[in-house]
């Protein structure tokens, strides 16, 4: 029985606004070969998989009846995991850890541009309450966005220094296409799509795929010299309905990142912490989510980002990758993060590796209306990590 | 027919694009707690919620248990109309799915008095300029009412005098 | 394996076509308050819960938001497994890795349809490849027709044969409240009932039901200390899928993925000869043909034997090896329940709790479950 | 109406039509495959760069070997009815929001030099007369647009 689990190998195939060249099956086998030429490994040595999509993005029930020949998983064990690419990584280990497998494949997949984006996101409405109000993700986001910078008196300029700040570090990233350097200034003057929040400040729909490959403890260091381990996973849910919540925090987050800490030993995450990859779909994320990690004080995103600390350069590198606002498409987003927090570990991320040394990185990916559900997963590079697993749930003194 | 036809199957750049529309009319069972409150939306222009027996908490928009104790709820509180704006945003894109399709309108969660949890709706004859954070508002209930959550027109900001 | 994992409560739903009576996060909420008072438990006790179903049948994207308040998930780990007709397996799967793995100790595992608040068919043609098969596909209905063809031709398989698992299946489903279909039919009945596309004729196919199953996976401390039950331990389980056009498949109905996913499952679990060493097995048979094929595909008799198989009634209440004690698919199908039911069947019958339909001394027992493009999901349970 | 007794309220339904529009790419090995068939009228299949199986549909992967298909081999026009069913039940088709007319044939097609079969429409629609290894043929529309329903039906070989 495997105590722990490590990454042993990413691949990310590179998101696009659209591929409209390309079939599901052939940008799904385009990345996946990716990963195993990466990795030398043949397809028989896989022993599972888990991927990542959504019925209603890919237009079609049961969305992996697509993929089953592009991913390989002619005659294996497939499971769908139909949330957010960071779940996924999660369910992997799960999957790795109960025994079973020694391996586990890993991707998510999606063509945003084939559907049509606020119309299936209304669709996660209630029928009965909501859905004739013509909600939708950006809608949603919106009234959390005003909840949280009416609360913390978060001014627009500070939501949009966020969202520069993502805008100008993607534009460094070759796996994103919407980078470019750009003011608050300029993030201001773009298109205001549901107030507070303006078009540079919301995700925008893309097509992509990412994978990467997990192996327990016995079978990591046959695939890479340098495993990421898995040291810490969270995850948590909070209520449906946007007025049960508290919009001005992130609950599930706050709870998905106290399970993760636990797990993984962390009492300190602004200090344990080198480097956090979160999924900023909207700017507004990337000043509230740190406070929900405990990196800050609540209400303090704006001014931890305004120190530079949060910078590429910075002593807490957020985001060097510019985020989803960079150009993710959902699903993809999640484990996007994963795989490029587990890079910058192992000093794999290219032009967009920070200087300093990461040993301790944390990935976040969410979903559903204003972040209703969070995963949160800790990375370690240190092979002196916590060898134990530590349930994130159990309670003390139950045996 | 022809004409039709081949508006679906477009060429980008070589690559053939297959469009496809799902068509499917979704008819959604209310259930007893739902229709209950659409009803008294419809016949008697009320807004009920609907309160916890163990948690306490009255919840709105009402369901049939709560989520922290699992508890079956059925004690239903009459609101009293009036409640505060707790978030509002307005909407300034298109999309089939907006109500009615206008090109902007607002959208609120607001905490009636009497209940524990906001409801999400629209807000009308106010501009976004005139509200904030915390903005009294009422119902505005449609004169033909069908049993749905539009039965309620929108809400607006009360005005002095009218209050 | 790792830490033993066992299912230690089982709810479900009263099954029909339509619930008028309650709404979607009702009708789950039905299941999960059920399997919580089987388990003597409240929200606190579970860890993590699992759910899933299959979108496109009610037009609710990630329904498992909306479902929060009802299925106790607030604040606590939750996934949504989506695959399809297995989904209910994959889901219970997956609360057996979540156990084993350490991390939980007590998982409940969702699965549900509310199908009349949509349209079955057209969300089963819209499971179809768009480019390859959404325009001549006809539902489950076309595609098992298409399998059964095959089928009937390669090894003279009788309509009448078929014809024998639905008046078997129905006989069953008389014994289980909560059961869809429970009035019982003759192969007459079969036989002469509504053309549906050839061969497959009304009473040879499963209903349309809304429906929704729950199930609480525990480790072996909770299993043994905390269950009121006897437990049903994981003994075995596999999942195969496979290319992803039915037209890809050779000879459809006797499914290479439960060939192969037997072939591992048996192994893990010591099978050798399953029709002795199974006591009792819960199919998820969408039409009756596919009964007799999985006969064939789970080693119960030789390839082409399954006609023979129904005809000698081992696989009767009172045979060698009953299947579908509870009805099976053919009595009640809410699609993303219905692989979890199978589980949830096979529990009962290990706990000896399956009432009116309750096959003596069960001590291991069998579920399947199919979805995709033929794939399968699993699950050998055993009691002590 | 037991459903109301049951619960005491009237019980309301919420009408919701959907409608969710899709662009699905065909891709580069779909859209030759379909351009073949509307231009030239003519089938091919993609080969296994290592088993060498001919996959019709045609696909980037052979699933079995996990390797790329890497050339286009002509099959069919004729081929062998391997499954046959004819739709009655009339059922609402999700791309049209209708009823799909019935009854219809539709079966699966081994083509000549063909390893995996193809799904489409019978032109008979009298199950009596359909038989499994018939010989069948492909009967292309007039106007053809680049999609599988160019081909009309396949029609039994005379």
């Amino acid at each position: 029985m495997s105590n722990r689990v490590a990454i042993v190998g990413t691949f990310q195939s590179g998101c696009e606004r659209e591929k409209r060249g390309r079939h599901i099956t052939e940008l799904v086998y385009e990345t996946v070969s990716g990963l195993m030429k990466k990795l030398g490994m043949e397809m028989s040595q896989v022993d599972n998989i888990v991927s990542c999509s959504q019925d209603f993005l890919d237009g079609r029930t049961i969305s992996n009846r697509t993929i089953p020949e592009a991913e390989g998983a002619y005659l294996k064990s497939e499971a769908k995991l139909a949330g957010d690419g960071s779940q996924a990584v999660f369910y992997g280990m799960i999957r790795i850890l109960s025994g079973k497998y020694q391996n586990c494949l890993v991707l998510a997949h999606a063509k945003m541009s084939e559907g049509s984006q606020n119309v299936i996101a209304n669709a996660m409405f209630d029928p009965i309450y909501q859905r004739a109000l013509g909600l939708d993700e950006i809608i949603a986001a919106a009234l959390q966005a005003r909840a949280y910078m009416t609360r913390y008196k978060i001014t627009p300029e500070q939501t949009a220094e966020a969202a520069a700040k993502a805008l100008t570090s993607a534009a460094r990233n070759k796996n994103v296409f919407r980078g470019k350097k750009i003011s608050a200034k300029q993030v201001l003057a773009s298109k205001m799509l549901s107030s507070p929040i303006h078009e540079l400040e919301a995700f925008m729909p893309a097509d992509g795929a990412c994978a990467l490959m997990l192996a327990s403890e016995q079978q990591a260091f046959k695939w890479t010299k340098s495993p990421v381990w898995i040291a810490g996973a969270g995850s948590a849910i909070e209520q449906y309905y946007l007025g049960d919540r508290d919009l001005s925090s992130a609950a599930a987050l706050k709870e998905a990142a106290k399970r993760a800490y636990k797990m993984a030993g962390i009492r300190h995450p602004e200090k344990e912490i080198d480097l956090v990859e979160l999924s900023n779909y909207f700017s507004f994320q990337e000043l509230m989510y740190p406070e929900a990690l405990g990196l800050c004080a609540p209400g303090k995103g704006a001014a931890l980002l305004a120190s530079g600390k949060t910078m590429a350069d910075g002593k807490l590198p957020v985001n060097p990758s510019g985020g989803v606002l960079g150009g993710n498409p959902l699903c993809v987003s999640g484990l996007t993060r994963v795989i490029e927090a587990a890079d910058q570990i192992n000093g794999e991320a290219g032009n967009i590796q920070v200087k300093k040394p990461v040993k301790i990185a944390l990935a976040q990916g969410s979903y559903g209306p204003a972040g209703q559900s969070q995963c949160v997963l800790v990375l370690s590079g240190d092979a002196k990590v916590k060898a134990k697993v530590n349930s994130p749930v159990r309670k003390k003194g139950k045996k | 027919m022809a004409e039709q036809k081949s508006k679906k199957v477009k060429a980008i750049d070589e690559t053939l694009i297959s469009h496809q529309v799902l068509q499917v009319p979704f008819n959604y069972s209310a259930g007893p707690v739902a229709s209950r409150f659409l009803i008294a939306l419809r016949d008697e222009k009320k807004i009920f919620g609907i309160r916890c027996p163990q948690c306490k908490v009255v919840y709105l928009p009402p369901r049939g248990n709560c989520g922290k104790c699992l508890s079956a709820l059925d004690e239903w509180v009459e609101l009293k109309g009036r409640g505060k704006i707790q978030s509002f945003t307005k909407v300034n894109y298109q999309e089939s799915t907006h109500p009615s399709h206008p090109e902007q309108f607002i959208l609120a969660v607001i905490k009636l008095d009497g209940a524990d949890t906001g409801l999400t709706h629209m807000v009308g004859e106010a501009g976004e300029d005139e509200l904030e954070v915390g903005t009294l508002v009422e119902p505005v209930f449609r004169e033909y009412r069908k049993g749905n959550i539009l039965d309620i027109k929108y809400f607006r900001p009360i005005k002095k005098g009218r209050a | 394996m790792a830490r033993k994992a066992a299912i230690i409560a089982a709810g479900q739903t009263y099954h029909k076509s339509k619930r008028r009576d309650v709404n979607i996060v009702e009708l789950i909420h039905e299941a999960v308050k059920a399997c919580l008072e089987d388990a003597q438990m409240g929200p606190k006790d579970i860890d993590a819960v699992l759910i899933g179903n299959m979108e496109h049948f009610e037009g609710v994207y990630n329904p498992d938001l909306w479902a929060v308040d009802a299925t106790g998930a607030l604040m606590k780990h939750a996934l949504k497994i989506t695959t399809g007709g297995t989904t209910g397996a994959s889901v219970a799967h997956a609360g057996y890795y979540h156990v084993a793995s350490g991390l939980f100790d007590c998982v409940l595992c969702i699965g549900w349809e509310k199908q009349s608040d949509g349209d079955t068919t057209a969300g089963l043609i819209f499971q179809s490849d768009p480019l390859f098969e959404r325009s001549n596909m006809a539902g489950a209905i076309g595609t098992f027709a298409l399998a059964a063809s095959e089928y009937m031709d390669r090894f003279g398989i009788s309509e009448e044969q078929a014809a024998k698992v639905a008046v078997k299946n129905r006989g069953n489903a008389v014994n289980n409240p909560y059961a869809h279909l429970r009035r019982p039919v003759t192969v007459q009945d079969v036989l002469t009932s509504p053309p549906l596309a050839h061969p497959i004729k009304l009473l040879d196919m499963c209903p349309t039901s809304d429906g929704a199953c729950a199930i609480i996976v525990a480790s072996e401390e909770v299993a043994r200390k905390k269950s009121p039950n006897k437990p049903a331990w994981f003994k075995a389980l596999a999942t195969r899928h496979d290319q992803p056009f039915n037209s890809d498949l050779p000879l459809l109905i006797n499914m290479r993925t439960l060939q192969s996913a037997a072939k591992e499952a048996y192994k893990q679990a010591g099978i050798t000869n399953p029709r002795k060493q199974f006591d009792v097995a819960e199919f998820y048979e969408p039409c009756t043909f596919a009964e007799l094929s999985w006969y064939e595909a789970l080693g119960f008799c030789e390839l082409g034997g399954g006609g023979k198989l129904i005809d000698s009634g081992v696989t009767e209440m009172t045979g060698e090896l009953p299947v579908n004690p509870s009805g099976g698919v053919i009595s009640t199908n809410c699609i993303g329940a219905t692989a979890m039911i199978r589980v949830a069947e096979a529990a009962l019958q290990v706990m000896g709790k399956a009432g009116a339909r309750q096959v003596d001394g069960v001590k291991t027992a069998l579920a399947t479950g199919f979805g995709g493009s033929f794939w399968t999901e699993i699950t050998i349970l055993e009691g002590n | 109406m037991g459903e109301q007794e049951k619960t005491g309220v009237e019980l309301l339904d919420i009408s919701s039509p959907a409608n969710f529009p899709y662009d699905y790419s065909c891709g580069k090995i779909g859209s030759f495959f379909f351009k073949a068939l509307r231009d030239q009228q003519k089938f091919y299949g993609r080969k296994c760069s290592e088993c060498g199986k001919v996959y019709i549909p045609p696909r980037p992967v052979c699933g079995p070997c996990y390797a790329p298909t890497n050339e286009w081999v002509e099959v069919g026009p004729q081929g062998v009815l391997e499954c046959f069913t004819v739709v009655h039940f009339s059922f609402l088709d999700p791309m049209t929001g209708k009823k799909r007319p019935v009854p219809y044939g539709y079966g699966l097609i081994k083509l000549d030099r063909a390893d995996s079969r193809i799904q489409h429409f019978l032109s008979e629609s009298d199950a009596s007369r359909l038989k499994v290894g018939m010989r069948m043929e492909a009967v292309f529309n007039e106007e053809r647009e680049g999609k599988l329903s160019d081909i009309k039906w396949f029609k039994p070989v005379e």
